[in-house]
């Protein structure tokens, strides 16, 4: 059950994930060359306004885009409607943006 | 007849890519969560991540990571095709041309990735 | 052919639930699914409920799902669906079945009607009859869907409808876009609405069975993309 | 089955069928009646979904200008109906069409193919002279009631659709209608719907001949019902074969659909079992010549024939080059390649097949009939055509007094209210329809195919006085064993097999009326042929037939034409006037 304005939010979140998840795919290719550590990724991206941004932005909106997707599979494909549903969708989009702010937050600032 | 017979018997390519395409969003809403979860421990244990990036090398952790990017690029190669679809007007033949481009360019891909993890 | 019998399953659904039926036909040269049926009704079990009007692809009402594809039943020879000889014929998918192989298909034309699926006009029989510039891509794309037969074949067909019982479907959205497309129609904001709101266009997943098992060869899945990119440029002009 | 079991429904205006007259009377009728009228359409099949107007493929007749005029396309029709037509309804017909055809363009919202310049494309049907016929490809019947449908459905328009109609019931004086009883096929169950005015549309359809075109669900159930109801019926002896059907075995229904006319038009071939064309033998436009001169040729053709594995003649196509058929028939030859033909590359076997029916109810121009509360328009009403419908002015027929019933229906209840029924009628009408449900059952098939069979040979595309009298005899002894079959009636809903057994009730009923009538018209016009009296006759003594039921029994007179427009050897068009604006060809 997607409206016009779910519909647009999810297009629009996926076209802005797109570009950051190449970056991230080309990034992961570079960094596990010669190994991962947590030093490593820390060393890269902490303090970094940037990838502050970059990561941010993308947890952002897989939150919005999945939320939206889990709906549309949820109603289609477990039968989920009304409240619940949309119960589902915000606990799916705030559950992933808590959990992915969280790893941002640690990977850029803590 | 049973449902999965009934399934089988009306699938054909657009389809099986609007499949994989759901299947792949499902499984990354699925594991994304526990990728954040992984990468959080960068705050609060530091040392458990290593001992848990260590173990990529270790199969299963290897299979589960791996799993991820692979998901994501046949989710969003059918995404950016699908919204190629929706979006620009193009004719039947061009669209089963674009599904092919599609199809090999996340082949193309995850070789590329089986060899890069 | 091969044998001189058909092993014929029918699933009668209603009043006998996905009960099973297997009846032995005789073959003949020139036999559609249909005749199968017929045959099976006037001479075995005459008891067995099937629709049809035209039987010759005109007035879409005898479609069925035949080994699991939903087909027009009166155009499908049947040596085109035998699995050796045997093939399985039941009610059409998606939506009620009254009885065997009959289903109530007031569902789909009332979609139709909610996706405005009719003429909004501002002319009447008084005035003259319009030129029409049938080169203009408009009209070229509005004609290019206008010969449905509203078999609700691909009403059939489509996952989405089968989740989601609101969803309006693939030809009557079709039939919003030839509208949008014609000329004479003043009903664009209505259609637009009507086919933004909770079943509208924005629910299918552009999984394309509605275009390919359009008896007609119509192209649903395309149309609905235009649906969306009209209704997503109004939308994001509205915003601005 | 107690009548107190009937259900029973009440509404203003009921309509029985959903083809063009149908869908039309219930658009009309919405804007002619006061507000908050009920206006129903009860339908044996789905509203859109049965019926021929749906299966229209030529087009529709509209005279539009370009130097074609009403008056034209009147005589033209006068000339195709050989001066039997009633002349005030054919003008009707003719000077409505140009409304209507607005009408579908800009408020029903049809799609029409254009010439370049933007006009609406008309061509030329055989018998006509001017370049008439609107039409959307060759499906312009898809288009007139896909969107007639939408606009019904978006009505508000009561629906009883799978309903079938069984038997207008009067009132106790018999003079005027009280409603209509019918079966809700879904359950099975009656229901009787009263009304004010009550519009039969239900199509004729001369579905009780061997090959024939129309769509299963007419059987002549309107004409059938009037004749009951004490109704008389004209021209019941003019039944319009079309020359090219298809020919695919008794196992399929597929034999007997049409082949488009546009294939001879186009320099198809006609030719026999033994390989050889044969139309120049009997007309000099060879198989261009008009629907009943080639069905005639082709029936004489298979006459010669005495191999009984071959059948009909064959419609052959290649030598225009298969990819340039495929190109130009595309529609045609898919639906032949569907079932098993190759129309592009090889041979078709063809048969002439029964395709309209030009008689029906004795009707004024408005569509009334002489029962207060009846109207009758499109293919069940008579007179319009006369001997002969010209290919395009059936369509236009049913919508123009479909149409017109509508308003007049509209009009007419102002006046009126709910009339109580001839319970002892509505008792007798129910008894008729579970006749067979008491009787030990049987196969009903057989004696369809008896009647067909008999139909076809002996009261077919050529008639003898001595053939349709055998005709009659068998047409009783079939309706007597009728009586015989009985059918399963544990389970009533949709039980097809139960509706089978009406539809040959009503069948064998008009068959015998088609059958009379064609012995008492001595001549041979238009589409009925009698090889023992091939002359016309004097136009100028023209008569029409006229069955009626009579103490029970089908009785038929004949009346004359009165031509009140115009007189044989006379025309309305201005002196001068070209004979044809169509270009030979
Ligand atoms: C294959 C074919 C091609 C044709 N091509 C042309 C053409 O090119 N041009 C042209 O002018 N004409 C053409 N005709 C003729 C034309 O279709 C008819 O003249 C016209 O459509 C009749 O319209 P109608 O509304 O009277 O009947 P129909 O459209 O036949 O509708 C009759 C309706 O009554 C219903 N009905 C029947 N019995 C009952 C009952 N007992 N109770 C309730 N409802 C009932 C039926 O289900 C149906 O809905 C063609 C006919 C055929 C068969
Ligand atoms: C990289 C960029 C991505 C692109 C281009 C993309 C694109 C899309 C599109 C266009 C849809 C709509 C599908 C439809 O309506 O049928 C969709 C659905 C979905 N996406 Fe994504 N997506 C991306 C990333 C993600 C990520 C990271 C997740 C997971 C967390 C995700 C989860 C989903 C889910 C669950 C659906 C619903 C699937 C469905 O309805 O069939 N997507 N995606
Ligand atoms: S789009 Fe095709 S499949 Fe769907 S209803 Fe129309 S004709 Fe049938
Ligand atoms: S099958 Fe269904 S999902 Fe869309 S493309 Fe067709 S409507
Ligand atoms: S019976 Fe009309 S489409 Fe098949």
């Amino acid at each position: 059950m997607l409206s016009l304005r779910l519909y647009v939010l999810q297009r629009i979140t996926a076209l802005l994930m797109a570009p950051l998840v190449l970056g991230h795919l080309a990034m992961i290719i570079y960094a596990t060359q010669g190994g991962l550590s947590a030093a490593e990724i820390l060393g890269r991206t902490q303090g970094s306004v940037l990838w502050h941004l970059f990561y941010g932005t993308f947890v952002l909106a897989v939150s919005i885009h999945a939320a939206i997707g889990v709906r549309a599979v949820v109603h289609e494909w477990v039968g989920v409607k009304g409240v619940v549903l949309d119960v589902v969708m915000w606990a799916t989009g705030l559950g992933l943006f808590a959990l992915g702010a969280r790893a941002v937050w640690a990977v850029t600032f803590a | 007849m049973n449902a999965a017979k009934g399934i089988v018997s009306r699938a054909h390519p657009l389809w099986l890519a609007y499949v994989l395409h759901r299947l792949s969003g499902i499984g990354l809403a699925v594991f994304l969560p526990f990728h954040f979860w992984v990468l959080a421990m960068a705050m609060t244990a530091p040392a458990r991540l290593d001992a848990f990036l260590a173990m990529t090398g270790a199969g299963v952790v290897k299979l589960a990571e791996f799993g991820l990017v692979f998901l994501l690029a046949v989710h969003m190669f059918g995404g950016l095709r699908l919204m190629a679809l929706e979006w620009l007007p193009w004719r039947p033949s061009q669209k089963s041309l674009a599904a092919g481009a599609a199809a090999a360019s996340f082949l193309i891909a995850s070789l590329f990735l089986l060899k890069a993890v | 052919m091969t044998s001189k019998f058909l092993k014929v399953t029918i699933e009668r659904g209603a009043a006998a639930k996905n009960a099973q039926q297997v009846f032995d036909v005789p073959a003949h040269e020139s036999q559609t699914v249909l005749d199968v049926v017929s045959w099976i009704q006037q001479c075995a079990d005459p008891t067995l409920s099937y629709r049809y009007a035209c039987r010759v692809g005109m007035c879409g009402s005898c479609a069925m799902m035949v080994n699991g594809v939903p087909r027009w039943t009166c155009r499908t020879h049947i040596s085109k669906v035998l699995d050796g000889n045997a093939v399985t014929i039941g009610p059409l998918r998606n939506l009620p079945t009254i009885k065997d192989l009959v289903v109530d298909m007031d569902p789909f034309f009332d979609k139709w009607v909610a996706a405005e699926g009719m003429h909004h006009g501002g002319r009447t029989r008084e005035h003259p009859i319009a030129p029409v510039d049938e080169k203009s891509a408009a009209r070229i794309e509005a004609s290019a869907g206008i010969e449905c037969i509203n078999c609700s074949i691909c009403y059939a067909a489509c996952d989405t409808v089968a989740g989601n019982p609101e969803y309006l479907g693939p030809a009557a959205l079709l039939r919003a876009w030839t509208l949008l497309n014609d000329d004479k129609d003043e009903g664009r904001d209505a259609i637009l609405a009507a086919v933004s709101g909770k079943g509208g266009c924005h629910n299918c997943h552009s999984m394309g069975s509605c275009t390919a098992y359009c008896p007609n060869e119509l192209d649903p899945m395309s149309a609905i993309a235009g649906l969306k990119r009209e209704t997503t440029k109004s939308f994001l002009g509205r915003v601005r | 089955m107690r009548i107190s079991g009937i259900e029973r429904h009440d509404t203003d205006i009921l309509i029985l069928g959903a083809g063009g007259a149908g869908l039309f009377a219930a658009l009309h009728a919405r804007q002619s009646a006061p507000d908050g009228t009920r206006i129903t359409i009860a339908v044996k099949g789905l509203i859109g979904k049965c019926g021929c107007t749906r299966m229209v493929q030529g087009g529709y007749n509209v005279a539009l200008g370009g130097g074609d005029t009403v008056e034209r396309h009147f005589m033209d029709t006068i000339h195709g109906g050989t001066w039997l037509p009633d002349q005030d309804m054919a003008w009707r017909l003719c000077e409505q069409a140009v409304v209507r055809i607005r009408e579908l363009e800009n408020e029903v919202g049809c799609f029409f193919d254009r010439n370049p310049d933007g006009s609406l494309h008309q061509k030329a049907f055989a018998g006509q002279t001017a370049d008439r016929t609107v039409h959307k490809g060759d499906l312009t019947g898809i288009e007139i009631i896909n969107r007639l449908m939408e606009k019904v459905l978006a009505s508000g328009t009561e629906r009883l659709q799978e309903h079938r109609a069984v038997g207008l019931i009067p009132t106790s004086d018999g003079a005027s209608l009280a409603g209509v009883l019918m079966i809700d096929m879904r359950s099975g169950r009656f229901r009787l719907v009263r009304a004010k005015t009550v519009l039969m549309a239900t199509g004729g359809g001369p579905t009780m001949y061997k090959y024939h075109t129309p769509s299963g669900d007419k059987t002549m159930d309107g004409l059938a019902m009037a004749l009951r109801a004490g109704l008389a019926l004209r021209d019941m002896e003019m039944v319009q074969f079309h020359p090219t059907g298809l020919l695919a075995g008794d196992h399929t229904r597929m034999t007997g659909t049409v082949l488009e006319e546009g294939l001879r038009g186009a320099g198809g071939w006609l030719i026999n079992h033994a390989g050889q064309r044969f139309m120049f033998d009997h007309d000099a436009k060879g198989e261009r010549a008009t629907r009943d001169v080639v069905s005639r040729a082709i029936c004489s053709e298979m006459r010669k024939n005495d191999n009984a594995d071959q059948n009909g003649v064959f419609i052959s196509m290649s030598h225009l080059g298969p990819e340039n058929v495929r190109q130009q028939f595309k529609g045609m030859v898919k639906r032949c390649a569907d079932c098993g033909f190759d129309l592009a590359a090889g041979k078709v076997e063809i048969v002439p097949t029964a395709h309209y029916f030009m008689g029906g109810v004795v009707v004024d121009v408005d569509t009334r009939t002489r029962m207060e509360g009846l109207y009758v328009a499109g293919e069940d009403a008579g007179g319009a055509h006369g001997s002969n419908r010209l290919g395009g002015n059936g369509v236009a027929n049913s919508t123009v007094f479909g149409g017109i019933a509508g308003d007049v229906m509209g009009a007419d209840i102002r006046g009126m209210t709910l009339r109580d029924p001839d319970e002892a009628r509505l008792a007798a009408e129910v008894e008729r329809a579970i006749h067979p449900l008491s009787r030990k059952p049987e196969l009903v098939l057989p004696l369809r195919r008896r009647l067909q069979d008999l139909m076809w040979e002996d009261v077919g595309v050529m008639r003898t006085e001595m053939g349709m009298r055998r005709g009659l005899a068998g047409i009783a002894e079939t309706s007597g064993a009728l009586m015989d079959v009985g059918v399963a009636g544990d389970n009533l809903a949709f039980n097809l097999t139960w509706h089978d057994w009406l539809s040959l009730r009503a069948l064998c009923d008009v068959s015998e009326v088609i059958a009379k009538a064609g012995i008492a018209r001595e001549n041979s016009r238009g589409a009925h042929f009698r090889e023992d009296c091939p002359d016309p006759g004097s136009m100028a003594d023209s008569e029409f037939t006229v069955a009626c039921l009579k103490d029970g029994m089908v009785d038929v007179t004949r009346e004359p034409v009165h031509f009140t427009i115009v007189r044989p050897g006379e025309t309305v068009l201005p002196e001068g006037a070209p004979e044809s604006l169509v270009a030979a060809q």
